[in-house]
């Protein structure tokens, strides 16, 4: 709850700065407040406090997600130096929003009342739409901001519509009362329960980008800003997988019947989609939309097995996604900024001259293709094994199946980075700072994946 | 006792590894001597071991160490010495030194000597552990181990094509014989759980005659037999295995390894007792390849090829011994071959030293002059193998030949035109070699010199040794002491106790008749052949049924046509056809199919909102559908 | 203690070298780490053969913290596979020419590549199993793919994706597997072995692990990456996967395999041995006529593994002491076999049959080295593989007659590629390609040394090793 | 506010729900059927007000505030996706001068 304040602050106080032109303080600033967040959320570990008749609850869950997003900003926002060195003007808005976001994605993990759910979603899609659109001059940009606003209000109009009518089955928009009146109307489900429902899940299934209301992902991807895409596919993509879980865990578990089919099928299309349409992309930057629409897919699979040690499984699975495609998109961004093109060959002998981001970037790939030792692999193989565990042997060969899919795509940086001879005559520089956070991130990649059992443990 | 019979197998081991490590720093001249000498202490050895086993009536066990041994299957490195390896040793170490000695005159000028005795020592290794093995196995080692030694000593001179095609045609037929001996361990070791010849022997002789597993062994026992020693369909590669020097002909291709298979089936004799057909199978391959080999020798021209020829012939001849079920006199017969055609390689080899390598015998003529001894050696040898009193070789063809007629009448008349076709080819090449007026060529070529002494000594041994042998066992007619037969006695007890003794002797005028009749015609021969082969010059070139005889029955055209090119043409396929286009192309395919798919499936992104709206509407009714209404 | 060693070490090694602070002596220092393993290894097995509990386990109870088990045991079969691998990576880092000036992590990468192979044969954990074995893909990937030769990029994916095919399908039986275990759910080999499967279930697992190791091993007609591989990749890429990385499929057999579905093994005889013989008979026959000698030697190795693999399949012990026996031999002879091929080409940069020849008049000692390695690899009395050839005939016999009779054609079809390709090599005139050949240098003769002792020393002694296996067979 | 509340329900809870479903749909509709993206926000405000509706329909019936309260949530959310919304209109339409939604299609495969 703190975390959420302090950030809203800093917020603000960014805003506050940039409005009389100061550029310097900006990022310390910014550093500095996400610190604190970062400290102040954890202070609040193992007691699951209330807020506010338990319209926020920070119990470990929440809190333990919290950090991801707001570590993963913080990377963001190290990284954000290098993308913005041609532009002279402060930038205050942008800061701002990406930290009004990473608000609205904090709400919606600790949620524990549909309305908080919807008003997070609501202040994270909104900061969003206009972050797509942050480059005013670029078509792209701007098109990608339409397509972004056009679908998403369209979405949480189904959300909303689904809330009012859950709303009206269930008497009340707590969690926790919902669960209650489940438990006792178990066996007699209303029609409109089920609508209600349904529409949730679509609501929720869109902000996750998963099949089929993935469609506004990957040109929204491509669209925005490379560093804003980034955001996106890390912060904004956990911040709704999170809620989902928690929504589904904590007031949905006893009616799964009704909704385990649909999100079964979502997630073996998102699968398949998702990897097949990576499959042949050329474009680096709109490869990784879709490898974050097979990777939605994926953690849908935590949500359908649900069990409270899936919940460690997810926190895993997103880390090991988060860290993963934050490093990939660092790399892209430098190689972006030397050549000018998303395109893959401009990855073309990259590990001669920057041996580092090579080697990062090698690491990333592998991870996300699942490539033990890596953390993807131990995220992948605790996600089946939840899966297993419940019986769902097919979703779990469609999910390998696609794993082996994906490793096509993933493969082909790496071998450019390595086999292919460098376009490129001199090193990209970056500084060193960047460096260390890129090598830090494939540090974490590799030891996370020899021992993922302290974050699966953690909640 | 043991420590001899170890050492057997010590001494050409440490020649061949000081000889073969130290080829370059090694004299060319040492080398020969201390092949010699260390075949000369084995020979010592191999005589003590005889006198031995003869003296005391005892088979000599002697194990080494287990080489294969876990759960139930035990195959230990162990000697067996008995009468029948003791002969064989002598003959194998007698003739091995022999031939060294000569190696040591013929080699002289060859750069490769060293690497040649080491190879020469190598074989006496194998073929000691082949003679000397207590169990199949480890026989085989040795069967194929003078396999490989016969391979590097064919192609002995690499740099000629023709020699390594020999050589390594030499080393595959062998091998297809292997599989079959191989193929037959398995048998054996399937039905009595061991490999061990004796106990083999023993269980053996407790099952039913004809029983069908003994066939079976038996059989592919013989398919390794047909290939070392180079019988019907197998033979083509001795001929050609002249390729390599003529000692080597003489010591491999004449006198041991190709006399292996005989003595695998004697060793063997127990089971191929009790398997009638069997016997019956050799006995007719046996009679054909005779029959092939001697009339093919007639029409050969290349004076190594006769003899090679001759050798098939005489092969085939014992396997008739075998088949008629006169182990030891098949036995014999490998003995007094062994020391008259070894003679005769090596005269040949004199003779071919003597002309500077030529080969041919229409360019040679009228050499007894020039060369007297090598004449009168190779006169002694021809008229030893023809089986003419009181030479070796009589003696020993008439144990086959009485066997045969004992079999019957007809088999005694095709054995006796075989033993007399030796005398036509052999006459033939005494004549057109030694008695033809000289050649153009010849004549001007003067350096035609004898050979020297470290040659011909060793051969004067032999000729002693192929004019005396035979007496150790003089026909029925003239003596009731038969030593061979004693000698072996022990060896073949038990399977000559297993079959019936052949139902009627002969009687004694019939014994004279294959006696004297032969005797007559043999004159008879040698009187027609001088007269055609010493008068006209050139020899006529053969015709109709006789070129069938000169192309050796066209089986290497026959193989050439049913095996090698088949085979090729297959391989080509695999790898043109199945291997790159089928099975690489389909997981090509399967991975372009995927790429495809992908191309495909993205189009569904066509990048227009509105199209995305409408298909999330439909995806979402359709969620609704299949939730509540079904 | 020891097996942390071995597990440790090398990847110690391989992450000193990756920063290349070593630089010229990097394939130095990687030896040296190579062969102290290899001494270790021999601690190993000296503790295996004489200590009182015939199986070296090692289990740190952390699954808490790393949720994998880590058991690792060493059994006989394991050993042999580690002795193979701790034996045979001195050797092939050895082999590297000064001239190629490797960058330190080449070595780094074999070394990577050891620690994986020996994590793959020491692991008695399922999942530890199985994320070394896909981390052995890593460095032979890598060396494939940066030190190979034309169209190295193509194969090199495509191998990766092939194996890794293979692998995530046994990654689905192990999972499979996993579920059957007795909660609280287990991954350790123990749990797998314990559990006691119905035939039904027994296909699909079999399928599952076998198409993993058939692609592996390879065996028809998963084999097509082979000879590609083979030939895109350095040589010290292709001993690594012909000698060591080919038996992690057929170790794979011998671990899950024969234990976890014996009555597929059993009743399945006429289904799956043919096939495989097939790909016996078709490799050699394949290598009679194949132009270059580096795929000959793949399809030569693709005929013997099959060999191996019937071996172990025959379902009797005789077949498996031989294929195990023979997966050591053909470890040796293969390596061997790339080395002399690492030879030739060095010296006359052509690996075209055709355009060699004559090399025996001027290299005696290479010839004759030569001639030793082929001799073993036709599996002639006396040399390693003679043994295990005839003990997995002789279980194939048990099994089926006419599969024996047939598979022993291979000894004829050997002899003839292997001759055929010796003699157009080594014998007749020298070629323009041969003509300023040299013979082999004092340092080369002892790379050779450790092959051609073993060669003969396991042709000549092979109860050691089969007495050894004895016990772990049954 | 008692007589309000009475009022309201005077009407059964049915039609409340049926009428907001039909608003609902037409909001769909229209933004189905429209390509300008001008209408197509106003059809979206339609299916947020229909939710509106609903949940005040909902509260009143059941005597809870709570959703009421997030009407005022809701509103405030609504005005902000305007604004933003017409932001973005303006923006696109300086670089593609026209507000045809069709004309979006850079962006592709």
């Amino acid at each position: 709850m703190y975390a959420i304040i302090t950030i809203s602050i800093v917020a603000i106080i960014v805003l506050f700065f940039g409005a009389i032109q100061k550029k310097k303080p900006l990022l310390p600033i910014v550093y500095i407040g996400l610190t604190l967040a970062f400290g102040l959320n954890l202070l609040g570990w193992n007691q699951s406090v209330h807020y506010y008749n338990e319209m926020y609850i920070a119990d470990n869950f929440s809190i333990a997600f919290n950090g991801v997003l707001i570590f993963t900003t913080l990377l963001v926002f190290i990284f954000a130096p290098v993308y913005y060195k041609p532009v002279k003007r402060p930038l205050e808005d942008i800061y701002a929003l990406i930290l009004f976001a990473l608000v609205g994605s904090l709400t919606m993990t600790g949620f524990g009342n549909l309305l908080m759910l919807f008003v997070g979603i609501e202040t994270m899609s909104l900061s969003l739409y206009i972050l797509a659109g942050s480059k005013k001059f670029d078509p792209n940009s701007n098109e990608a901001a339409m397509k972004y606003f056009l679908t998403g209000s369209f979405a949480s109009g189904f959300l909303l519509f689904g809330i009012a009518l859950l709303y009206g089955a269930c008497g009340s928009m707590n969690l926790e009362e919902i669960k209650q009146y489940l438990i006792l109307h178990q066996h007699a489900t209303s029609g409109m329960l089920n609508i209600g429902l349904l529409l949730v899940v679509i609501g929720m299934t869109f902000k996750i980008g998963a099949a089929p209301f993935h469609f506004w992902a990957p040109d929204v991807y491509e669209g925005s800003p490379t560093l804003i895409t980034t955001f996106m596919a890390t912060v904004g993509k956990v911040a709704a997988i999170a809620a989902f879980f928690r929504l589904m865990n904590s007031s949905f578990a006893e009616i799964e019947s009704s909704w385990k089919i649909t999100l079964t099928v979502f997630s073996i299309a998102t699968i398949l989609i998702g990897n097949l349409s990576a499959f042949y992309q050329d474009n680096v930057k709109r490869m990784f939309a879709y490898s974050g629409i097979a990777h939605a897919g994926y953690m849908l699979i935590a949500i359908i097995a649900l069990k409270q040690q899936a919940a460690g499984v997810l926190l895993l699975y997103s880390v090991s996604y988060t860290i993963a495609t934050i490093t990939a998109f660092a790399v892209l961004i430098l190689v972006r900024e030397e050549t000018g093109t998303f395109s893959i060959k401009s990855f073309n002998g990259l590990a001669k001259h920057n041996p580092i981001e090579a080697f990062a970037m090698a690491i990333a790939m592998f991870s996300l293709a699942g490539i033990p030792p890596l953390v993807g692999f131990a995220a992948k193989y605790n996600l089946f094994i939840s899966a297993i565990e419940q019986g769902n042997l097919p979703l779990v060969i469609v999910a390998i199946i696609g794993s082996m899919i994906s490793l096509y795509y993933y493969i082909r940086p790496v071998v450019a980075m390595y086999v292919n001879p460098p376009s490129a005559t001199s090193a990209i520089d970056s500084s060193s700072n960047y460096k260390k956070q890129i090598f830090l991130a494939a540090f974490l990649m590799i030891i996370l994946g020899i021992i993922p059992g302290m974050i699966i443990n953690l909640i | 006792m043991e420590l001899i019979s170890i050492l057997l197998l010590v001494f050409p081991l440490l020649g061949f590894l000081t000889i073969g490590l130290f080829q370059k720093q090694m004299n060319r001249n040492l080398s020969g001597v201390l092949a010699s000498s260390f075949i000369f202490l084995n020979l010592v050895a191999a005589a003590f071991l005889f006198g031995f086993v003869t003296a005391s009536n005892q088979t000599l066990e002697v194990p080494l160490f287990d080489w294969i041994k876990f759960g139930d299957i035990t195959i230990p490195f162990a000697l067996t010495i008995d009468r029948l390896s003791a002969l064989m040793l002598l003959i194998v170490n007698g003739v091995g030194l022999l031939i060294h000695l000569y190696s040591i005159g013929y080699m002289k000028e060859d750069e490769g000597v060293n690497r040649y005795f080491a190879y020469l020592n190598l074989f006496i290794f194998f073929m000691l552990t082949l003679i000397l093995s207590s169990n199949y196995l480890m026989l085989f080692i040795g069967w194929e181990g003078v396999g490989l030694c016969s391979y590097l000593l064919i192609g002995f001179w690499f740099k000629d094509r023709a020699n390594n095609d020999a050589a390594k045609k030499a080393f595959i037929m062998n091998r297809i014989g292997d599989l079959g001996f191989l193929i037959a361990t398995f048998i054996l070791f399937t039905t009595f759980k061991t490999l061990s010849i004796s106990e083999i022997a023993a269980k053996a002789s407790l099952m039913p005659s004809g029983d069908l597993t003994l066939m079976a062994i038996t059989l592919c026992l013989f398919v390794g037999a047909v290939g070392k020693s180079a019988q019907i369909p197998l033979f083509t590669w001795l001929p050609d295995a002249m390729a390599g020097p003529t000692p080597v002909s003489a010591l491999i291709h004449a006198a041991t390894m190709v006399t292996a298979g005989i003595y695998l089936v004697a060793r063997s004799s127990v089971m191929f007792v009790l398997s009638p057909v069997t016997m019956d199978v050799i006995l007719v391959i046996g009679t054909v390849t005779a029959l092939a080999g001697g009339l093919i020798a007639i029409y050969q021209n290349d004076i190594k090829k006769i003899l090679a020829y001759s050798t098939v012939s005489q092969l085939g001849f014992m396997f008739m011994g075998l088949g008629l079920g006169s182990f030891s006199g098949a036995m014999f017969h490998l003995t007094t071959h062994a020391f008259f055609k070894a003679l005769l390689f090596l005269a040949a080899g004199s003779v071919i030293h003597a002309l500077s390598n030529e080969q041919d015998i229409r360019k040679m003529g009228g050499l007894r002059h020039k060369i007297p001894f090598t004449f009168a050696l190779f006169l002694i040898g021809a008229i030893a193998i023809s089986g003419i009193p009181p030479f070796a070789g009589f003696f020993s063809k008439e144990v086959i030949l009485t066997a045969a007629f004992e079999h019957g009448l007809g088999m005694g008349l095709i054995a006796t035109v075989i033993s007399l076709l030796t005398t036509i080819y052999m006459f033939r090449l005494i004549f057109v070699v030694f008695f033809k007026p000289e050649s153009k060529e010849l004549q001007a070529n003067h350096h035609v010199h004898e050979s020297p002494k470290v040659m011909l000594y060793p051969m004067a041994v032999l000729a002693i040794l192929s004019m005396i042998a035979g007496f150790v066992q003089p026909p029925k007619l003239f003596s009731e002491t038969q030593g061979f037969d004693n000698y072996l006695s022990p060896v073949f007890a038990k399977s000559n106790s297993l079959v019936a003794a052949s139902e009627h002797a002969l009687a004694v005028q019939t014994e004279w008749m294959i006696f004297i009749f032969p005797l007559l015609i043999i004159a008879l021969l040698i009187f027609l052949s001088y007269k055609r082969f010493v008068n006209n010059k050139e020899l006529v070139s053969p015709t109709g049924i006789q070129s069938l005889f000169a192309h050796k029955l066209y089986v290497d055209e026959i193989y050439d046509f049913c095996i090698l090119k088949p085979v090729t043409f297959i391989s080509d396929i695999f790898r043109e056809l199945l291997d790159q286009t089928v099975i690489n192309g389909f997981v090509n395919a399967v991975g372009s199919g995927t790429l495809f798919v992908g191309k495909k499936i993205r189009l569904l992104q066509t990048g227009n909102v509105g199209v995305y709206l409408v298909l999330m509407v439909f995806s979402i009714i359709a969620i609704l559908f299949f939730n509540i209404i079904l | 203690m020891i097996l942390v060693l071995l597990l440790i070490l090398p990847l110690l090694a391989s992450l000193l070298l990756f920063t290349g602070k070593l630089g010229k002596h990097s394939k130095n220092f990687a030896l040296v780490a190579s062969l102290v393993v290899f001494a270790i290894s021999l601690l190993a097995g000296y503790a295996f053969t004489f200590a009182h509990d015939k199986i070296l386990t090692l289990d740190l109870n952390l699954k808490e913290l790393l949720d994998v088990d880590i058991i690792l045991k060493i059994d006989a079969v394991s050993l042999v596979m580690v002795m193979l691998t701790t034996l045979l990576v001195p050797i092939i880092i050895a082999s590297t020419d000064k001239k190629e000036n490797r960058t330190p992590n080449f070595y780094a990468l074999i070394m990577l590549m050891q620690m994986a192979l020996i994590g793959v044969f020491t692991s008695s954990e399922m999942i530890l199993f199985y994320i070394f074995w896909e981390l052995a893909l890593i460095p032979i990937f890598f060396i494939t793919a940066l030190w190979g030769g034309e169209n190295k990029k193509k194969i090199s994916v495509k191998f990766l994706i092939y194996t890794v095919v293979g692998s995530f399908a046994m990654l689905i039986g192990i999972l499979y597997l996993y579920t059957l275990t007795p909660a609280p759910h287990s991954f350790s080999f123990e749990s797998f072995f314990q559990l006691k499967l119905p035939y039904s279930v027994q296909v699909p697992v079999f399928l599952a692990f076998f198409l993993a190791f058939a692609i592996k091993i390879p065996l028809f007609p998963f084999h097509s990456w082979q000879a590609e591989t083979y030939n895109a990749s350095p040589v010290q890429g292709s001993m690594l996967l012909a000698g060591i990385m080919l038996k992690m499929g057929l170790y794979g057999i011998i671990r899950f395999i024969l234990p976890l579905c014996p009555d597929v093994v059993a009743g399945g005889s006429l289904i799956f041995l043919p096939l495989i013989l097939f790909g016996v008979i078709y490799g050699a026959t394949i290598a009679i006529t194949q132009p270059n000698l580096k795929k000959l030697i793949a399809f030569a190795s693709l005929s013997h593994v099959g060999l191996i693999a019937l071996g172990l399949l025959s379902n009797n012990h005789y077949g498996i002491e031989g294929g195990i026996l023979q997966l050591f031999s053909h470890g040796v002879n293969v390596v061997g076999f790339f080395l002399c091929y690492y030879m030739i080409v060095k010296r006359t940069n052509t690996d075209k049959i055709s355009d060699l020849g004559g090399i025996a008049s001027v290299a005696p000692k290479f010839a004759t080295i030569f001639l030793i390695i082929v001799l073993a690899n036709i599996s002639l009395p006396l040399t390693n593989s003679f043994v295990g050839e005839f003990l997995i005939l002789l279980g194939l016999f048990q099994t089926n007659k006419i599969l024996a009779i047939i598979a022993g054609l291979t000894i004829i079809l050997g002899a003839v590629y292997i001759l055929k390709m010796y003699q157009k090599v080594m014998y007749g005139e020298r070629s323009a390609a041969t003509e300023k050949f040299t013979d082999l240098t004092f340092s080369e003769m002892l790379v050779f040394l450790p092959i051609i002792a073993m060669i003969f020393l396991v042709g000549i002694f092979p109860s050691f090793i089969l007495q050894l296996l004895e016990g772990a067979v049954k | 506010m008692e007589t309000t509340i009475t009022q309201i329900q005077t009407i059964p809870l049915q039609y409340y729900i049926l009428f907001c479903s039909a608003l609902f749909s037409i909001g769909v509709i229209g933004v189905l059927a429209k390509r300008n993206a001008l209408v197509i926000f106003m059809s979206v405000e339609l299916m947020l007000n229909s939710a509106n509706l609903l949940l005040t329909a909902f509260s009143a019936y059941r005597n809870d505030p709570a959703g009421q309260i997030f009407v005022f949530f809701i509103m405030v959310v609504a005005a902000a996706e305007v604004a933003i919304g017409l932001a973005l209109l303006v923006v696109v339409y300086r670089s593609t001068h026209t507000i045809d939604i069709n004309a979006l299609n850079r962006l592709k495969w």
